[in-house]
């Protein structure tokens, strides 16, 4: 049977996103959509799972399956549908807040695990959907929000460098303003076999209308990659401005996956409690 | 349900042995268990440890009769003590009568006083003398052959016992333990008790209530199971991993309980039937999960291992003090389902009902396990398995007019899981209308709180909500673990020719009101047992307006366990 | 406590005003009451907003009188459109009737039927046409200009509000808003009512819920804040923090809301007051580190602010419905406080008392504030300082003997803080003895169950655990936020010559059961009132058994306002 | 006024320890109490702050403050006390399980925040108080849990080298079986200012015996240490077997603590509200 392929707006729902008006995610959402076109993936057999935020709206916009779930635990509920449906692709996204600062340790745990999936990050150094604070990647001396009053004072956190450091096989940083590009990447990313990272530097107009420069100051990496060495990886992360785009790294391990073994029944097994 | 009521009417034995770290009296009991079990008796065996990591002083509780053992009686027949080190720990939980028989080693020095206080017999045997006549001898085991005669088991039983629990440890270890058994067997030729050995019988099982738990899930269909190790849970994730791979399914040890919860909703979202288990602390971690399943009406069961609490609290000791966090512990207006095993062998049919019950409401199941049930081993019947007609309501063909929380007569909507065409949606823990987009419209939030309501309220459980024995005008109501005592003090009663009506609620949310009110009608003394501080049964059943006002509370907390006499004396004089 | 008794036989006047996006509803209403509150009345302004993450439509409704405003009414009686986009979203939140106003903008197109239907007046005013008369006219300021008229405000008052509101939007702004102001004003000399304006006072406050928490967190003595941002919440948090660090105190966004209760209890181990604030679904991931506070006995607060629930739900709308999760919401047996505001004026004492009572009594103090209370503008009287005496007990000289858990006779034991000599212990969450070293004897366990419950039962809280108004034969209970509409009821039945008792809890937890009993004994009639699906507090007052049978529920979850007129129903109607 | 020094055992409260005769926790015990005894802590000064797991018991063993928090939170409650109280000397402790799987998130955050404070963690690979599980250090391979009867089939986690990526300013490795070297360690952690991480090896004699052979494995660093550039950090760390002791990397960063600007009045702050 052959199935008229489809276009990226056939992976659209329809439903209207309550994003601002010139908001960073609708071009992930534009950008994913078509990665999903050019892969021609069957809508019925993704899932998108996400956790809160703007960011995290992302699911129902898709015509696909989604799982909108609680703050910080995209990967979570994303792990447990994989393991249990290793058939889908499955996508998870969110934001920075969601993916670093609240759901920190699963990130830390997924890179580990190897799971095959992508995870897209919508980075906007902020809380957006909570009306504007500090998120583990601002910058420790932006002092727009009352919370942290002269800033948090704290680095940022470097998104790749702790991927690597926990053992994803694929990193890679891509721009909200740079649509092409960003294409490319998810599509790397979803084909990745393993747990693909993927840091999308999507800004909030309303926020943080700084990242207005970020036009000017994102560029493709110089460097020749993506790397297969995580030493060299690490460099490029440690030595990088953030504002690099590409696939940073990419290497194959081992994917995840729970093995089932059929081979018995019910009744054989209950049959150890017999004296 | 069961056929327990008769237990207490019947004869048992209860045995405790002490012993301070390595004395292995754990083992001991173990095997004087699976001896009596040889010889065709039901029994229990309960255990206590001190405050070491591992290895420090240990008392096993064993108790065997012709019928089931659902708990600790009031006093032991028997205390067999391997030493008498740190003996002050465990008196507490090991009392003792005239009647009693305390069975010890002049090697070990005199009986404590705290012992022979209630004027316990004491017959002496020198297990370490008999024990240092061969070489690796132990003298715990000289002190199972002494004990498995004074309990008149056969020596054949205790053999067979002997070899199958200690067959992985070697032969040499199993010749020196069966020489040191007979020894100790046939030091004295009086057995104190003739119990009638009701002759081995081919449908016993040997469980735990973790490992029933276990065999639950796995008989309700549960397929994906993800958790982090707590105590007294961790047995349940231990048994059931290497099983469920055997079954097409798994097991995914999460990073932490916050984790396991979202992992299992979204296990469960892909259309497999998963659960967790955890204790106390672990539930507190995961109620923000457990509100999500229940927004999201995605299926999951948490089965909560209760422990001393409340915070890290004693954690190898049981209680039932988790029912409060169980039926209201999320935020928002969130009614769900809470299940309790009423035994060890109830472990089975609770956690395959609950499991059933999660998928065919499209809601959270927490069954409410303890370390009582889940940690001591018992002989029961093997539970017959049971058909339930209970499972997710799929919509394997969806048109476009699909909407995941549709309102329908049942309340229950028919779930498109991943992979079927047509039926894309994005499931939600914010509210949301039918077809799954978000709204903050009153109307929306309404028709859903009420959907979520009414598909519990509504639904027909059928009579395995409780079990309910005798009749009479007084009433005790319990729940969950306690149920073994209460039943021990029906059957007393019913043995004096008085009569009392038992109601254990297997079901505690939704309560069953009206069948409740119904039982309750004529009653002239209502008592509700439970083993917390706050009495919160008791509360909830308040709270529900269920209890006459002159119902009363026995509510005492652990780790001690509730004993038959306890009971029967709240029973008698008003609480 | 309040005078608030007088409101609703007193004069008020409410004004609704929506618009699409951008079209600046929420800035029209706030200048609008705080010209209000330059004429000397007090008032509230509370907001409604759709889906969109910001600049959405959004509707401002306001409220004023001469005597405190504690709720909105059952109708408006002035609607202002300055569109009429998207006005299907928040008409069942904007009741008129035959005896309401709309002002609308003939360039705006005809009121739209649903608005018409109960009758209201309509008065066209061109907002448009006025405003494209001036360079960077608005029409939101034309059409405040109008309705200040309807409202019999003083131009003058209403040029100063616009000053002090839109003054940091540079003089430019000022001046065009000025200028439409005055074209709206003048337009139509005809006021419709003449509330007579009380003149400007010198203690009247403009505030928050949410900053009045913050208030009485400081009042209280908090000095160390973490925390995580949530809606509605985070206005508490953003007004702390840059006054916090002024009183040498510090506030620390931490990474989660595991991370900030567990802080706040490290800040309070050393010694300084500490709390947090947050919404149901970081409530629920605090009930673990609640649980760590009670058994170490380190007195934290936690000011919830109640939202839509369960899970997610619907953020940005009140709902009073997370009593349950907070009063019964840890595992294991668990007593502690549990307060509510009853009235954005009352967030300052009951958040002060919540920290102080945490302070004194050594435990988890939860205030449970709510959306519609934290987020709305209201002129208030300026609440008075209150000095209570209620303080942490410390041990500033311990000797050998100290014992951080020693019984004492009130059950709270003083507490030595890191860095004083000789006192040094290790404050625990695993169950105790009174030095604090962990046990798992039944005795201990029984020791410290006790004193943590009884020194919240024994304690005297006084006559602030609620307010008390009224008499006669019928009564009403409420809680929090819902007792500004309940007490306008009971003032319009004493304007009618009839008399209804009022009882609104501050202290749910622990429940002054025989204060309440007192004030039950010979009522007719009692209704429960709340904001939330179940009936929780109705539920949990049977629970603890102060209800009388007969005792009747008036249960309305969010997101609309539980508005007078409905109370009034259920009263005469049976619920 | 001239105090008498303190010994080590003065540091010890006296208070049995529950852990098992062999266990390398109480050679960490033993180190700490003599880094404290070297460092002249004042006990009532010193805080000891900790989590739930065998490890995570040491606070009552030591005769200073300490406080026996919850699962995974040590980190959080020790953030809170230090902020609140910077004059006191913060030491947070626990277990692999707690810090890397439970507590991994605000692992990550603390190292980021560089507060003032020391953190160790008694590696022994395992779950110890619940009976031998696998934690994040695990090797995959490690097939001794019931609960993962095939070994985890996921690279085990790499503190060093998160810790690292998270901006910890002092990273040291030590072994319960030097426990010279490891109170050296201590001392210098606990000396440095900001956030030092340190892990300590410290075997589980009931449910991974075969650590003995850490005794033979374990071995100082061969590299020329500490550095305090954290590319040549990073490829150490990438490099090594996991079993180099010594301190890995030591740079300065600025310490975070909240500033008290004392200079207002509740009084004057209300004022604010009045119209
Ligand atoms: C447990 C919990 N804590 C806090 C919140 C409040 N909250 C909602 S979204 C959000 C942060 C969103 O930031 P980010 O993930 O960066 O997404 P963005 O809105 O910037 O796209 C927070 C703190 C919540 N919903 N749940
Ligand atoms: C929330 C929660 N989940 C699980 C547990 C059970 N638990 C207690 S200690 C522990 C792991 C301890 O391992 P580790 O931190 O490595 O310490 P060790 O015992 O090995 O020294 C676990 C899982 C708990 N107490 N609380
Ligand atoms: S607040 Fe920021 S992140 Fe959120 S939708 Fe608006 S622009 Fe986007
Ligand atoms: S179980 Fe292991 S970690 Fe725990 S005390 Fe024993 S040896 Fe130490
Ligand atoms: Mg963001
Ligand atoms: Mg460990």
């Amino acid at each position: 049977m052959t199935v008229p392929a489809l276009k990226a707006k056939d992976y659209k729902s329809g439903i209207k996103a309550v994003w601002c008006p010139g908001c960073g995610h609708f071009a992930v959402l534009s950008a994913l959509t078509k990665a999903m076109a050019h892969l021609g993936l069957v809508k019925e057999e993704v899932a998108v799972v996400s956790g809160i935020g703007c960011s995290s709206r992302l699911p129902a916009y898709i015509d696909t399956y989604g799982f909108h779930g609680i703050h910080g635990r995209a990967l979570a509920a994303a792990s447990g549908l994989k393991a249990a449906r290793p058939d889908l692709t499955v996508i998870a996204a969110g934001g920075d807040g969601d993916g670093f600062s609240i759901g920190g340790n699963h990130f830390l745990h997924a890179c580990r695990r190897n799971m095959n999936m992508a995870y897209i990050v919508m980075d906007n150094e902020v809380y957006g959907m909570t009306k504007g604070q500090a998120s583990p990647t601002t910058l420790p001396d932006w002092s727009n929000s009352k919370m942290t009053p002269h800033g948090t004072g704290i680095p940022s956190f470097n998104p790749a460098a702790i991927a690597l450091a926990a053992g994803a096989g694929f990193i890679a940083r891509g721009f909200s303003g740079e649509p092409s590009e960003l294409t490319r990447l998810l599509v790397e990313a979803i084909e990745h076999p393993g747990f693909a990272f993927v840091q999308v530097l999507s800004g909030c107009v309303t926020y943080r209308p700084d990242q207005k420069l970020w036009k000017e100051e994102v560029h493709p990496s110089e460097s020749d990659l993506p790397t297969d060495d995580p030493v060299k990886a690490a460099q490029i992360i440690q030595a990088g401005d953030g504002k690099a785009t590409g696939v940073i790294y990419a290497k194959q391990f081992p994917v995840w996956q729970p093995e089932n073994r059929t081979d018995s029944k019910l009744n054989t097994i209950e049959k150890e409690f017999l004296l | 349900m069961s056929d327990s009521s008769k237990q207490a009417t019947s004869q048992s034995y209860s045995v405790a042995i002490t012993g301070s770290g390595g004395s292995g009296a754990v083992t001991t009991g173990r095997i004087l268990l699976e001896a009596a079990a040889q010889c065709g008796f039901q029994g229990l065996m309960t255990r206590s440890a001190g405050p070491q990591i591992r290895g420090g002083e240990s008392a096993a509780m064993v108790r065997f009769s012709q019928d089931p053992v659902e708990c600790m009686g009031d006093e032991y027949d028997l205390l067999v003590g391997l030493d008498w080190r740190n003996i002050e720990r465990f008196a507490d939980e090991l009392p003792l009568s005239d009647k009693s028989l305390i069975l010890s080693d002049p090697a070990a020095g005199e009986v404590p006083a705290l012992l022979r206080s209630n004027g316990a017999d004491i017959l002496e045997v020198p297990f370490k003398k008999f024990a240092s006549g061969l070489p690796g001898g132990r003298l715990n085991m000289v002190a199972l052959g002494a004990t498995a005669l004074v309990c008149g088991l056969d020596l054949k039983a205790l053999e067979t016992s002997v070899k199958a629990i200690l067959g992985n440890k070697g032969e040499g270890i199993v010749e020196t333990a069966l020489l040191a058994v007979r020894l100790g067997y046939n030091h004295d030729h009086r057995p104190r008790i003739t119990l009638e050995a009701p002759g081995k019988s081919a449908d016993h099982w040997s469980i735990t209530g973790n490992q029933a738990c276990g065999v639950g899930a796995l008989r309700g269909g549960t397929r994906f199971v993800a958790a982090y190790p707590i105590t007294p849970a961790s047995e349940i994730l231990e048994w059931l991993a290497p099983r469920l791979e055997k079954l097409g399914g798994s097991l995914l040890q999460a990073e932490d309980e916050l984790a396991s919860i979202n992992m299992i909703i979204g296990a469960s979202f892909g259309g497999v039937p998963s659960l967790t288990a955890t204790s106390g602390p672990g539930l507190s971690l995961m109620v923000e999960g457990l509100g999500l399943a229940l927004v999201s009406e995605t299926p999951v069961t948490v089965v909560n291992v209760m422990r001393g609490g409340p915070s890290t609290g004693i954690p190898t000791k049981s209680e039932q003090s988790d029912l409060n966090i169980a039926i209201y512990g999320l935020h928002g207006d969130a009614p769900h389902l809470v299940l309790a095993p009423l035994s060890i062998r109830d472990c089975v049919f609770t956690t395959q009902w609950a499991v059933q019950l999660a998928e065919h409401l499209q809601t959270v199941a927490l069954v409410l396990s303890d370390q009582s049930l889940g940690q001591s081993q018992a002989i029961i019947k093997a539970p017959p398995q049971r058909e339930l007609s209970l499972a997710r309501k799929v919509e394997a063909t969806p048109d476009a007019e699909y909407q995941r929380y549709a309102i329908t007569p049942d309340n229950v909507s028919a779930m498109s899981l991943p992979g079927t065409a047509g039926g894309m949606y994005t499931a939600d823990g914010l509210e949301h209308n039918p077809r799954g987009t978000p709204s903050s419209m009153a109307v929306d939030h309404r028709t859903q709180l009420n959907k979520r309501l009414h598909k519990l309220e509504d639904f027909d459980f059928g009579e395995d909500w409780a079990d309910v024995e005798g009749d009479g005008r007084q009433c005790i109501i319990t729940w969950g673990s306690s149920t073994g005592a209460v039943k021990e003090v029906a059957g007393w009663l019913l043995a004096q020719g008085s009569s009392i009506k038992i109601i254990s609620i297997r079901l505690l949310a939704p309560l069953q009101h009206d069948r409740l009110k119904d039982l309750l009608k004529d009653m002239e003394k209502v008592l509700v047992v439970e083993q917390n501080h706050a009495g919160q049964l008791f509360h909830y059943l308040h709270a529900e307006g269920v209890l006459p006002v002159s119902a009363e509370s026995l509510a005492q907390p652990g780790p001690l366990p509730l004993r038959p006499g306890r009971i029967l004396r709240a029973l008698g004089g008003g609480g």
